[in-house]
C-alpha cells in the first residue's frame, strides 16, 4: 500500500519539531532504562566477584599428617555444594601471614615455633554462599575427625546476602520508576501528537475512509518513531558507557548491556511505539463530536 | 434514495432541532431545503451521512438504516455520497489537490486513476490553477469550491451539498449551481440546503422548507397533490 | 479613516492579489467591497488590520501606517477595530458569550461593564438564548452572528465585515445589515465585502469593486466626479 | 488581574488530561532527578564513613619510655593535616589483635613476649586524605626520632581516591543526562499544548489583544504545572525512600534529601515550567500565518 507509506512519511515532515520531539523523548526515556541497566549489570557483576570470595576454612588439629588432610579434603569434596577444597599446610600458612600481614612480619620472624596451624580451604558452587547453606557445609566440615575448628565469616556472609537483598529491591523499585516514566512519555507524545491531527482523523471520517485507512500511516509512524527513539537511545548508553569506561581504570572491568537486553530495548521501543499509536488512534477515531 | 418517517432529533447539549420530519427523495431528484438559520437544514443533512442518529423515527439513505447503523458500515455509507461541508472541512495541511486526492484514495479508487480524476473535478469548479494552493492560500470562495471538488470527486450516487454558494459572488454561484445540475442530470440524486433565495426561486426544484424544526412546506407533495 | 495609494499586495507564495489600488474612506462613510470570487476583497480587509502588509504604496487606517506599523503597536490598532472574519474565527472552546466577552477583556473593558454589554451585544444579533452554546453546537449562521456580536462589542470607531451574511438567511441578513445601518447611523465608518448583489444594488451606498486585484470601479468616485 | 488566574484554571479544567499529562511528565522527570540524587547522597556518605577509617599508624622503636612516646604524639599533633593522635601500647595492641583475629587467638596465647610493637595512630582532616597528603604526612612522621616505621595502607587510600573519582565522573554524566531528559520532557509538553492552542492565540491576537495579556495565563499554568509536577516529584521520591529505607537494615543509615536540594527541586521545577512557557509562548505569538 503505497500511501500508507507516503502518508507515515508526511506524518515526519509536515510536524517535523513535533516528530522529533517524540523520538528525542521515547529516546530519552529508554535511555534513563539503558543506564538503569547498565547500572544494575554492573553492580552485579561487582558483587557476583565478591561472592567469589565467600570462602569456608576448616582448620586442622595440629599435628594432622599430610595423609589424614588428603582424606579430609577428599571427603569435603563429596558434598554436593563444594566447588574447590584446597590444602593449605601449616608452613605455607605462615608464609602466607608473614605476607600480608606486614606489622607482624617481624614479630614473626622472631618465632621458634609456628603458631599457625595447617587448614583446608573451602570454595562454595555458585548459588551456594547464601547464609544457611554456607552454614550446613561448616556444621558438616565439623563433622569431620580432624578438623578442629571451622571458620566462615558469619558476618560478611550475612551482610554479602543482605547487600544484595537491598539492591534488588533498590533496583527493583527504581527500575519500575524508570519504565513507569518512559511509558508515561510515550504515550503523552503519541497523544499529544494526536490531539494535533483530531481534526485530521474527524475529517477522513467524513469523507469515509475505514479506521483501517486511517489507523496504518498512524502505527507505522508509532512504530518508526518507536524503533528511531529506541535506536538513540542505544547509541546514547553506548556513549555513556564509553565515556565511563574511558575514565575509570577498571577496577572491575565496566560490561555493557547484553545483546539481548539490547535486542529487547530497540524491539520494545518499537514494540512501545506502536502499542502506544494503537491505543491512542483507538480512542480518537471515536471523538465525542463526530459531526 | 431517501426515506425520512416521523424524524425528531435533539443534540446531546439543546432541545429538539428537528420534530417529526417526513419526506422521501426520489432517485435522481434534486431537492432544496431552505428555511431560517438554525431551522434545522444541516441537522437534516447530518444525519443522512450519519453523523448524528434520529432520537425517533427512521432514516433511511442510499439503502443504508442509518437508525442502527453499525459503526464499522458508517464509512459503506459516506462512501456513496458527496458531501459539501458548510464550513467546508478542508484539511489544512495539504494543497487543493491533496484534498480531493486524499477523498479518493479513502474510497478506495486506483491510485493511477486519481491525478486525472483530481484535475477534471478541480478545473470543473474552476480552479484549476489553484491545485498547489493549501486552504489558508485560497480565498474564502475558492475554498469553498474545493470542498465541492472534493464532494464531486468519486461520482456519487447522492450528493448532499449544504449552503455550497454561501461563499460565492453571482456568476460562481451560477457556474456552479449549473455543474450541479448536470451532474444531476446525468443520474445523481442532489439534497442542497441553500438561503439564497432568489436562486431557490428561480430554480424551481422542489424545495422543502423548515421552521425551527419541523418541515412546514415541501412544494414536491405540494405538486403531487395538485396534480392528483 | 482609510486612505489606500497605490498599493500592490503579493502573498508569499503567489502572484500579486491587489494590484495598484488607491481609495479613501472619510470617517462614518458605509463601503461596499464587491468583485468575483478571488478577486482580492479579502485582501484589502487583511491589509486594513495589519494582516499583512502592502509590497508597494502606502496603507493608512485609523490614524495608523500600516506600512511600518511596529509589532507592538498592532494591538492599539485592532482595538479599533471590529472584525468579522470570512471563516468567523471563533475561539471553540468557549461558549458564544465566553467568545464575546474575552475580546472585551483583552481590549481592556471594565470588568465588571462586561457582562451586560455581552448581552446586549449577543440580543442585537438574535442570539439571546444560545450565549450558552459552544460554536460546534451552533449552525452556521449562527456562528456567523456570534462572530458579528464579538465585532460589535467594543464599539469601534471602524468596522471591517468580511462577506457577514453568507450563512444567513433572506431575513436575518435583512436585520444584520440593519444593524450594520444604525451602528453606522451612530458614526461608526464601515467597509463591507459582499458577494449579496441584490443586497449591495438594494442599499445603493458607495461601492468599490475589484476584478483580479484592481479596483475597476468606485461609485463614490463616479459620484463625485459625476458632481463636478 | 481576576482574568489572568480565571484562564490558567480554565488551561487546566478544559484540557484535564493534557494538563494532567504535562504534571505527571515534570513530575516524573523530576522524580528521576531526585532518584539520582537519592542514590548520590547516600553513595557520598558512605564514601565519607569509609574515609573516616583513613589513618596513619607509626609504629614506635621497640621499648621507646612512654614519656618519650607522648613527646612524638604531642610533636604530630602541631601537623597542620592532623586531627587527632591516639597513643596504643605494645599491651593493648596485643590485645585488640587477640580480640580481632580470632584464629591467632590460641596461637598468641603461647607466646612468652608480646611480639607487636606501640604506635601512635594519626587520624587525618577531613579533606586531607588523599593520597599525596597521607604520605608526605607520613613521610614526616618517619621523621620523629622514636618512630621506627609508618604505615597508612597507601593502596586503601589510593583505592579510596579512584572510587570517589570514578563515582563523580558516572555521577556527573548520569546525572548530566537525567537534567537534560527533564528538560527535554519539560519543554515538549509545553511545546505541545501551546501548538495545541495555538489558533486560540492567533485569535486572541486578531481581536486586540497584546503579547502580555495572552501570555499571562500561559506563564502562570506553566509555573503552575512546574510546581506540581516539583511536588508531586517531592512525593514520589520520599516514597521510594520510604520503600527502601523500610526494606534495608541499615548498614548505614539511609539519608533524605538535604531540604536545601528538596526545596531547589520544587522552585526548580517551578521555574523551568515558567522558563519553558515564556521561550514556547514567545515563539508562538509569533506564528508564520498571522492573518
Ligand atoms: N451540536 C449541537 N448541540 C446543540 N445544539 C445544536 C448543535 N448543532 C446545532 N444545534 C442547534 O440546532 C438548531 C438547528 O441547527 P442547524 O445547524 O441544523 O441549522 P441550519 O438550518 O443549518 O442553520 P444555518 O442556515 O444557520 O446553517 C440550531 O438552533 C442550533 O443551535
Ligand atoms: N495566503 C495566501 N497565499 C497566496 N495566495 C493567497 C493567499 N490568500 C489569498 N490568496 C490569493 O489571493 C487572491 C485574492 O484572495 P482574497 O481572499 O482577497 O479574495 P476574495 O475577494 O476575498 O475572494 P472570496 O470572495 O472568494 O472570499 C486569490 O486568488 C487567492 O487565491
Ligand atoms: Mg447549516
Ligand atoms: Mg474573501
Amino acid at each position: 500500500m503505497r500511501p500508507v507509506i507516503r502518508e507515515c512519511v508526511l506524518g515526519f515532515t509536515r510536524a517535523p519539531l513535533l516528530s522529533t520531539l517524540s523520538v528525542t523523548a521515547i529516546a530519552f526515556s529508554l535511555f534513563t532504562l539503558g543506564l538503569f541497566g547498565l547500572v544494575a549489570v554492573n553492580l552485579q557483576q561487582a558483587l557476583a566477584a565478591l561472592e567469589d570470595r565467600v570462602e569456608v576454612v576448616a582448620y586442622l588439629l595440629r599435628g594432622t599428617p599430610i595423609e589424614a588432610a588428603m582424606l579430609a579434603a577428599e571427603d569435603a569434596r563429596t558434598f554436593p555444594e563444594v566447588a574447590q577444597v584446597t590444602y593449605v599446610s601449616a608452613d605455607s600458612a605462615l608464609a602466607r601471614a608473614q605476607a600480608e600481614l606486614a606489622e607482624f612480619r617481624e614479630a614473626y620472624r622472631d618465632l621458634r615455633t609456628n603458631p599457625l596451624p595447617a587448614s583446608l580451604e573451602v570454595a562454595l558452587r555458585p548459588g551456594q554462599r547464601d547464609p544457611e547453606t554456607v552454614a550446613a557445609v561448616a556444621e558438616r566440615l565439623r563433622g569431620i575427625g580432624v578438623v578442629e575448628d571451622v571458620r566462615f565469616g558469619e558476618e560478611w556472609v550475612a551482610g554479602l546476602a543482605r547487600l544484595r537483598r537491598i539492591a534488588g529491591l533498590v533496583g527493583g523499585v527504581i527500575g519500575l520508576a524508570f519504565a513507569g516514566v518512559a511509558l508515561v512519555i510515550i504515550a503523552t507524545t503519541i497523544r499529544m501528537a494526536l490531539l494535533q491531527r483530531s481534526r485530521e482523523i474527524a475529517i477522513l471520517r467524513l469523507v469515509g475512509a475505514t479506521d483501517g485507512f486511517i489507523r496504518a500511516p498512524y502505527l507505522l509512524e508509532g512504530a518508526l518513531k518507536g524503533f528511531l527513539g529506541g535506536t538513540l537511545a542505544l547509541l546514547l548508553t553506548w556513549a555513556a558507557f564509553a565515556l565511563v569506561r574511558g575514565g575509570s581504570d577498571a577496577l572491575v572491568a565496566p560490561m555493557f548491556l547484553p545483546p539481548a537486553f539490547v535486542a529487547a530495548g530497540v524491539a520494545g521501543g518499537t514494540l512501545l511505539g506502536l502499542l502506544a499509536s494503537l491505543l491512542s488512534v483507538g480512542r480518537h477515531l471515536r471523538p465525542r463530536g463526530v459531526r | 434514495m431517501i426515506r425520512f418517517r416521523h424524524v425528531d432529533m435533539a443534540y446531546p447539549r439543546g432541545e429538539l432541532a428537528l420534530v417529526d420530519v417526513s419526506f422521501e427523495v426520489a432517485k435522481g431528484e434534486f431537492v432544496f431545503l431552505t428555511g431560517h438559520s438554525g431551522a434545522g437544514k444541516s441537522s437534516i443533512l447530518r444525519l443522512l451521512w450519519a453523523g448524528e442518529r434520529p432520537s425517533r423515527g427512521e432514516v433511511r439513505v442510499a439503502g443504508f438504516a442509518v437508525n442502527d447503523l453499525r459503526n464499522r458500515d458508517v464509512p459503506r455509507l459516506r462512501r456513496r455520497l458527496g458531501i459539501v461541508f458548510q464550513d467546508f472541512r478542508l484539511l489544512e495541511d495539504r494543497t487543493a489537490e491533496e484534498n480531493v486526492a486524499l477523498a479518493l484514495e479513502a474510497t478506495g479508487m486506483r491510485p493511477d486513476l486519481i491525478p486525472a480524476r483530481v484535475l477534471k473535478v478541480l478545473s470543473q469548479v474552476g480552479l484549476s490553477t489553484k491545485g498547489r494552493s493549501y486552504p489558508r492560500e485560497l480565498s474564502g470562495g475558492e475554498q469553498q469550491r474545493v470542498a465541492i471538488a472534493r464532494a464531486l470527486a468519486n461520482d456519487p450516487p447522492l450528493l448532499l451539498a449544504d449552503e455550497p454558494t454561501g461563499n460565492l459572488d453571482e456568476k460562481a454561484t451560477r457556474a456552479v449551481f449549473q455543474l450541479l445540475r448536470d451532474i444531476n442530470a446525468a443520474g445523481t440524486s442532489v439534497v442542497m440546503a441553500s438561503h439564497d433565495a432568489a436562486l431557490v426561486r428561480e430554480a424551481n426544484y422542489r424545495t422543502l422548507e423548515l421552521k425551527q424544526g419541523r418541515l412546514v412546506a415541501d412544494s414536491g407533495r405540494d405538486a403531487v397533490e395538485a396534480l392528483a
